[in-house]
């Protein structure tokens, strides 16, 4: 059962992601976006992790990419030209990226058995401890978040807004 | 007031410098501003030889303030026969400098005299610090106002010149100080001290790896080397002499570099120096050739002077790597020549240039009849600088070229005394094509004046003090020998050269204290 | 709450008042009338900041410790750069007080993303949880990707802070896989308690996530090959923002730097000495080289921001806590003349920035003669003229990186700044230059105020750093007694030999 | 128990679930024009059957029948995706509610609720979050700047008040520890509507809040601005017919019962009776079951009658006036009230 | 029951393809999608990490990565709409008054 569910939404979240690169409009790519977040919405669930499943939905899938296709939508941006991109970039960055993947899954891999395995059994994390250690340990980061949006809320504002009227 | 005498020195022309930005930009103010405080300091470096023990060893009016515990940098400050004579030529000179851009600085008058002063106390404190640290500082900061002070004021025309010259000047020095700094640090890593007397006793313990040491002791010697500056690397010199401004121009070569070689190079790492001193005079003497067949064949009289100061700062390295005390006597005694004999021909050249507005020998000729007080300067002064005798030029080249002969090499004493010779050639020639011959057109057009009350004033103090050293040398090369015996590691490197030598005693080690300290 | 029984808040006091006069300035904002100029706005910044900085002075009589169930710790290394960022903060507030052009949109906002962005800055200084430490990061980015566009009038300012975001973020990504991987191979993030954990983690996935976390940082100190978003970014922000964003968040993430490579990560020290040496080898040269070629003189700066973090990073090269005192020592000096010249260039080219390149600024000490002489002085700090703060954080960084053994290193640097000294003497020479015969006159700069509070400050820190720096070095040492072996670790004791590590050397 | 039985049972819950929602859809259709004829002085729908009971199916045979017409120029996989996603998150949120008590199971399977999460309130939030993407690809992809209009509108509306949604909900939380909804319902079972959160949980103003926001959400009246004939034609389903118009229609009342179920479920008492144990419960399970349930379409109808009374009695907001209600009235005082209800929580903790 | 190190892998998987994106893309928007998919691949490695150690730890950081995510969207796209007055496109290759 958890493996079909883990290939189901796997497949969906690599899908996802695929097509995101693949489509021009960006649209469809932030609709693809949306399904990556939502397979991994459930990927979270299948780690027990409920509570960061739900908000993944809400926060991700439901104000994050809103807010991408609110401004898709408004700006009416268009499909993707086909330009050159930077060379230097890809010649450099392919290689890079593959170079730092095949470390990553050679790291990954070579601890597998340290790692142990998940299982449906395991158990939800109760949303107690969560808050325990959110509204305890981590009083502070909390309490640090309301100036990051504060600050991300006067920036928008004085960015996006049209001059000329106060 | 021997112990902060230095300080004073040091801090009088730095209070001119801050008075002037703080007071109005008006040319007559500043200039004179500036001037005061130049007399200030040649007052205060007159002190020193007035006070100055020749019997004494070691160091004189010394201050010795920590300044930075760690790094352990000490604000260490002394003089010894060496420095002494090059403070007050250094002093001497400020005032000079100040009547001689009297006139011709006209724009922004503020900024060139705080700069100017600036300057003077850069070169002060090169002469006085004892620690290695602040050595460095004061070396690297008499490159800034120089360089800026020749991009304001480039005196010719052409649209980038002084930017040019000053860029070049600049990196041409900038440069091989980093490796410079690096060597300093390294042996500071070693010893945690960048104390002088110090390291100098480090070095010769053998603390260091003498492998090593031969790189630090190559980084100290061309780091001095480029500012001298020696033959190979001179490349900044002839676009500087063109467009500095003359009180920047006629302090920009030599002593800096010469007194760093001796004092830096080959007191701190005699065994070293020995090693590059087969190189260096043949550098040296090739230089004075070389310095010479420029200067001959140059058309723009600036240029002819600079090639000229190359060939005659020559002897200087031959005589320092000569080896021999009184070739290192010689030296000393050219260096402070060449300061002299180089202000006194600047500012000559300045007044034709003042005059006649042209760089351009060729366009000149017969001004002596117009202008005979300034035609009689220049001679004497081409004179002392040819090396004739009973002026200063005279003692200097004959103690190197005679401490070479029979102390180093036959064959590169020659070879530099053919150099002397060619100089009588070029100065000559200059003397005879601008001031002698047929009256040209320029003579005519200008009508030149003769020497004015100011220029009278710059002027005639460079030649009494150019006949006096001339005549009474030992009341300069008392102290300068004293210096390099007692306390400037001169002797230790001349008894290592003579170790070096086959069949050479070595006694000389027992006779006088091999390198000095404070007793 | 904690052991010393000291309040928990007094830990954070700076961070807190800077909060507070954040709102305030909102708060205001909203309340002036829409006419005013909001002025005031910028001087009520001024203030809190000058308390703030005031504020973490006075941690300094606390004993050195943790508050917020260890998140924050204060100690004299997080007083130092404390004091380092209120400063700057200040000196750019003042600096914009002049510099913002008349029209200038949304003022209140800005000033507020100023304070506020440095509670994100200080606060990486002294935090010890990677948390804190990602949210104090996104605090103090964020606001400066939006300062950074806030010419929106302007073809380059939006581009800039899209520049800026973009790649800002991309970092962030890596910097929070490295955080990912090093939860997943030590099972915590707090910085202090990382060193305990490393021997029995899987020494693969911490070297991947020490990787991964180099390159966030790195990337926040425009390190070469990380280096990229600099010039395009400075040349498009407003100056003021510049002289800010340059120097502050910089010197937050150098903070940071120190923090994970002595806190967290000593036992890889085999592995990020060669590393940070080849990083700093690289940063210097490909920072100068590009400098030489510029025109305009933001980018030429921006370049040479990368060369001077090549020089910083130089002094990681030397042993224990002296190379932490002297990185700390650099970015000061570099804060001190970086603000002081970026003041000068925003008064001098005025608030359209009508002059950029560096021909522009022919004959500048003859049009305006103090700001000149501000500008060759600073510029003489930059090539590390001797008495300048310039000077004394090179010599001391590479002094340390030799001490260390990396004599190739302090010859390769210096010789680096040789080739430096070459294009900002050419700006230097520039600016000394008699202006051309036929140009036309330009008027003086005005020097506000304001301003000129704002470069005295830079001023006279580039002086004393240069000429009496026995105070900071102090300061800066005392800060790297932090990283001594107590304060690492409190719980269990590190052990510092992983086997497989040790035995890599690379480059020495 | 085993899986397929549990299988069973959940397949046919969300079978009798699903019509019983769209047949409460179809006849909140017909109460809407029947009571809003009502209040504008005329009879509504009575042809077709008793009091135009059979009006519903006409309606829907008829949407059903018409010609489904697809206009050139828009984007055709979103514009058809569209009218799906609003159905389907729209069905889909009516799966975490429950209906009543949580006790009476078959088999251990619950009878009233068809997914019993402990995060329910959560899931809800997330679903309705999610819904915004219907109506903002159905407007954009349609191609028409009536759609787009309405769309954008119909975005920033509900991202705006989906926070003071959220927030008022927090009240609750706070005071019943849980965001599981039959935890919620349970906590107001003490002494009938005395312990409903509107009145003894003091949530009145959360209340207010929240259904203000809920309306503003399904994008009612008097917030139905994407919508807004006047304006925008018919705003962002302006180009769809047929069974794709029906779907968005749907989906719309469909929210309206989600919304009408969550205000019974958070703010009165579920299927608690109002009466509390004031009047002795029935032995017999069923019977409890229907009375619970009865009290639960009894609120719930309460609340759909509410917002068709909104709808016919009060006027349209203009854009810039929703906007500020939302976040300069809204918001704060949705603050407010956590604040207090925390203070006030905490206070009696301290003295318990 | 499956390793946990699937789900790492897919997380490095789904962090290089954001990586990719980040390079390949050419309008600013979708490069700024392919940035919040690298931040959710990373979650992604959190909330498994999280359930290795069994640490709530790793979750409340995600918690906060979404919120930093949400606020970085807020500007990001502020940035993008003010780019898009100033010039009119989003194309990166047409975003290029300062040449590297």
């Amino acid at each position: 059962m958890h493996l079909i569910l883990f290939i189901i939404f796997a497949g969906f979240c690599l899908a996802g992601a695929i097509n995101l690169l693949l489509q021009t409009h960006p649209i469809n790519s932030a609709l693809s976006l949306i399904v990556v977040m939502s397979s991994l919405a459930v990927l979270y669930l299948l780690l027990g992790a409920e509570f960061l499943a739900i908000a993944q939905i809400i926060v991700y899938a439901g104000a994050v990419m809103v807010l991408f296709t609110f401004v898709v939508m408004l700006l009416n941006v268009g499909e993707e030209e086909k330009t050159h991109g930077s060379k230097a970039a890809k010649i450099i960055g392919f290689p890079a990226i593959v170079a730092a993947f095949s470390v990553l899954t050679t790291v990954i891999l070579a601890i597998q058995n340290k790692l142990g395995g998940v299982k449906l059994s395991d158990g939800v994390t109760p949303m107690t401890e969560l808050s325990t250690v959110l509204f305890r340990d981590m009083l502070l980061p909390f309490e640090l978040t309301s100036v990051l949006i504060l600050v991300a809320i006067l920036g928008a504002v004085a960015l996006a807004r049209k001059e000329g009227h106060r | 007031m021997d112990n902060i005498i230095l300080s004073l020195i040091l801090v009088t022309p730095l209070i001119g410098a801050l008075l002037i930005a703080l007071l109005p930009d008006r040319r007559t103010l500043s200039a004179g501003v500036a001037l005061v405080f130049a007399l200030l300091t040649f007052a205060f470096t007159l002190h020193l030889p007035a006070h100055f023990d020749n019997a004494k060893l070691g160091f004189q009016f010394v201050q010795d303030i920590p300044w930075i515990a760690s790094p352990n940098i000490h604000y260490h400050v002394g003089v010894d026969g060496l420095s002494l004579w090059l403070i007050v030529l250094t002093g001497l000179l400020a005032p000079i400098g100040v009547l001689a851009s009297w006139n011709t600085i006209k724009d922004r008058p503020k900024v060139f005299y705080s700069l100017f002063l600036v300057q003077q106390t850069a070169m002060l404190g090169v002469f006085v610090s004892l620690d290695l640290m602040l050595y460095y500082g004061f070396w690297e900061l008499s490159l800034l106002p120089m360089a800026i002070l020749i991009a304001m004021y480039g005196r010719t025309l052409s649209e980038n010149g002084g930017p040019n010259a000053s860029l070049r000047f600049f990196l041409y020095t900038f440069i091989p100080s980093a490796p410079l700094l690096v060597a300093i640090l390294w042996l500071y890593a070693k010893t945690h001290s960048f104390d002088f007397v110090a390291l100098q006793d480090a070095i010769s313990n053998g603390t260091f790896p003498a492998g090593a040491l031969l790189w630090a002791s190559l980084a100290f010697l061309i780091a001095f080397a480029v500012k001298v500056p020696v033959l190979g690397l001179h490349g900044w010199l002839p676009d500087v002499f063109q467009e500095a401004p003359i009180a920047g121009a006629m302090v920009v070569a030599g002593k800096l570099g010469l007194y760093s070689l001796i004092r830096f190079h080959v007191g701190l790492f005699p065994q070293q120096a020995v090693k590059a001193a087969p190189w260096m005079i043949a550098l040296g003497a090739i230089g004075v050739i070389y310095g010479a067949l420029q200067a001959l064949v140059q058309k723009d009289f600036w240029k002819l002077l600079a090639y000229g100061t190359i060939s005659s700062l020559s002897f200087c390295t031959l005589g320092i790597y000569g080896a021999t005390l009184s070739g290192l006597d010689g030296a000393v005694y050219q260096t402070l020549n060449e300061g002299i004999i180089g202000a006194a021909l600047f500012v000559l050249l300045g007044v034709l240039y003042d005059r006649a507005s042209t760089s351009q020998i060729s366009q000149y000729g017969g001004f002596a009849t117009r202008t005979p007080m300034l035609a009689t300067i220049f001679v004497i002064a081409s004179l002392a600088m040819i090396g004739l005798p009973m002026l200063n030029g005279f003692i200097g080249e004959f103690l190197v070229l005679s401490s070479t002969f029979t102390g180093t090499s036959q064959a590169w004493a020659i070879t530099a005394t053919v150099g002397v010779i060619l100089s009588a050639a070029y100065m000559l020639t200059l003397v005879q094509r601008v001031f002698y011959g047929q009256q040209s057109n320029l003579a005519i057009a200008h009508a030149p004046r003769d020497l004015d009350l100011r220029e009278k004033f710059i002027l005639y103090p460079l030649v009494t003090l150019m006949l006096i050293m001339g005549v009474f040398p030992n009341l300069f090369l008392t102290g300068i020998e004293s210096g390099l015996r007692q306390t400037s590691g001169g002797l230790a490197y001349r008894a290592v050269s003579l170790c070096a030598r086959p069949g050479a005693t070595c006694g000389v080690q027992a006779t006088f204290p091999v390198r000095g300290g404070q007793q | 709450m904690n052991p010393q029984n000291m309040p928990d808040l007094i830990r954070i006091l700076p961070e807190v008042v800077l909060t507070i006069t954040g709102v305030l300035i909102m708060l205001f904002d909203a309340a002036l009338p829409a006419t005013n100029n909001r002025r005031s706005l910028g001087w009520l910044g001024a203030v809190g900041v000058t308390a703030a900085l005031w504020s973490s002075l006075i941690q300094l009589n606390l004993p050195p410790g943790t508050a917020f169930y260890r998140t924050v710790q204060t100690d004299p290394f997080s007083v130092f750069f404390h004091v380092l960022i209120c400063g700057i903060v200040l000196a750019s507030i003042l600096l914009s007080l002049d510099a913002l052009p008349a029209n200038q949109h949304h003022r209140g906002e800005y000033f507020a993303l100023m304070v506020l962005g440095a509670v994100g800055m200080c606060l990486m200084t002294s935090a010890v949880e990677l948390l804190v430490v990602f949210i104090a990061l996104e605090i103090s980015s964020i606001s400066t990707y939006i300062l950074a566009g806030f010419r929106k009038h302007t073809g380059t300012g939006p581009e800039a802070a899209i520049k800026y975001f973009l790649l800002g973020s991309f970092a962030t990504g890596f910097l929070l896989y490295g955080v990912a991987l090093t939860f997943g191979a030590t099972g915590t993030t707090q910085i202090n308690d990382i060193a305990a954990h490393i021997p029995a983690a899987s020494s693969q996935l911490v070297l991947a996530a020490f990787a991964l976390l180099m390159v966030g940082v790195l990337f926040k100190v425009s390190a070469a090959p990380f280096h990229v978003w600099t010039p395009d970014v400075y040349q498009g922000a407003p100056s003021p923002v510049v002289a800010l964003m340059s120097t502050a968040p910089k010197a937050a993430a150098f903070a940071l730097l120190i923090r994970l490579l002595y806190s967290s990560f000593p036992v890889l020290q085999p592995v990020w000495q060669p590393m940070l040496w080849i990083v700093a080898v690289l940063s210097m040269t490909v920072g100068n080289l590009a400098a030489l070629r510029q025109k305009n003189v933001k980018r030429m700066l921006a370049y040479s921001s990368i060369a001077h973090a090549g020089y910083l990073l130089a002094a990681f090269a030397g042993l224990g806590i002296n190379a932490i005192a002297s990185a700390s020592f650099y970015v000061a000096a570099y804060a001190a003349m970086n603000v002081g010249i970026f003041a000068v260039l925003s008064i001098a080219a005025g608030p359209d920035e009508k002059l950029s390149v560096i021909e522009d600024f022919r004959g500048f000490l003859f049009r305006a003669p103090l700001l000149g002489t501000l500008l060759i002085f600073f510029l003489a700090s930059l090539i590390g003229i001797p008495f300048t703060a310039g000077f004394f954080g090179k010599f001391y960084s590479f002094a340390t990186a030799i001490h260390g053994g990396a004599v190739w290193l302090g010859i390769i640097g210096l010789l680096n700044s040789g080739v430096a000294a070459a294009y900002y003497l050419g700006f230097a020479v520039k600016v000394a230059q008699p202006p051309a015969a036929g140009s036309a006159k330009l008027p003086a700069p005005e020097l506000g105020v304001a301003v000129g509070l704002s470069l005295a400050l830079a001023t006279t820190a580039t002086l004393v750093l240069g000429i009496a720096p026995t105070r900071f070095l102090s300061a800066a040492q005392s800060g790297a007694t932090s990283f001594l072996p107590p304060v690492i670790s409190d719980s269990v004791k590190p052990s510092t030999d992983v086997p497989d590590l040790s035995k890599v050397r690379w480059v020495r | 128990m085993s899986i397929w039985l549990f299988l069973l049972f959940s397949i046919l819950k969300v079978a009798v679930v699903t019509a019983i929602f769209l047949g409460g859809v179809a006849y909140t259709v017909l109460l809407e024009r029947k009571v809003v004829g009502r209040i504008q002085n005329r009879w509504g729908p009575s042809r077709v059957g008793p009091f135009g009971l059979w009006q519903p199916m006409v309606d829907g045979l008829k949407l059903f029948l018409k010609e489904d017409f697809i206009p050139a120029g828009v984007y055709r996989p979103l514009y058809l995706t569209a009218p799906l996603i609003a159905l389907g998150c729209s069905l889909l949120s009516i799966a975490v509610v429950p209906f009543g008590s949580q006790d009476i199971t078959v088999h251990g399977v619950k009878v009233f609720e068809l997914a019993d999460l402990n995060i329910g309130l959560l899931v809800l939030l997330g679903v309705t979050s999610m819904s915004i993407y219907g109506i903002a690809l159905a407007g954009w992809s349609s191609n028409n700047k009536y759609s787009l209009l309405g769309s954008l509108r119909s975005s920033a509306q509900m991202i705006s008040y989906e926070l003071a949604l959220g927030l008022s909900l927090v009240g609750v939380v706070l005071r019943t520890g849980s965001f599981s909804l039959a935890d919620i319902v349970k906590a107001q079972s003490a002494h009938g509507a005395l312990s409903w959160n509107i009145l003894g949980g003091g949530q009145i103003i959360a209340f207010l809040i929240y259904i203000t926001a809920a309306y503003a959400e399904t994008n009612r009246a008097p917030f139905d601005l994407p919508e807004a004939e006047t304006e925008l034609v018919a705003g962002y389903h302006t180009e769809y017919s047929s069974m794709k118009f029906a779907m968005f229609f749907m989906a719309e009342y469909g929210n309206m019962i989600t919304v009408s179920c969550v205000a019974t479920l958070l703010f009165f008492g579920g299927w608690n009776s109002p009466f509390g144990h004031l009047f002795p419960e029935p032995q017999n399970i069923v019977i409890q079951a229907l009375l619970a349930l009865f009290w639960f379409i009894i609120k719930v109808f309460f609340f759909l009658f509410l917002y068709i009374w909104v709808r016919g009695t009060l006027p349209r907001f203009r854009y810039d006036q929703l906007m500020g209600f939302g976040w300069r009235y809204l918001l704060p005082i949705a603050m407010l009230n956590i604040v207090g209800t925390s203070l006030v929580l905490s206070a009696l903790m301290a003295n318990s | 029951m499956i390793p946990a190190s699937w789900y790492l892998i897919l997380s490095a998987v789904l962090f290089s393809l954001g990586v990719i994106g980040f390079l390949i893309k050419r309008s600013l928007i979708t490069v700024f999608m392919s940035i919040e998919l690298m931040l959710n691949a990373v979650n992604l490695s959190f909330v498994t990490f999280a359930h290795q150690w069994h640490s709530v730890k790793g979750q409340i950081f995600v918690f906060f990565v979404m919120m930093v995510a949400a606020a970085e969207a807020a500007v990001g796209l502020a940035i993008i709409i003010a780019i898009f007055r100033a010039r009119a496109t989003l194309n990166v290759d047409q975003v290029d008054l300062m040449k590297l």
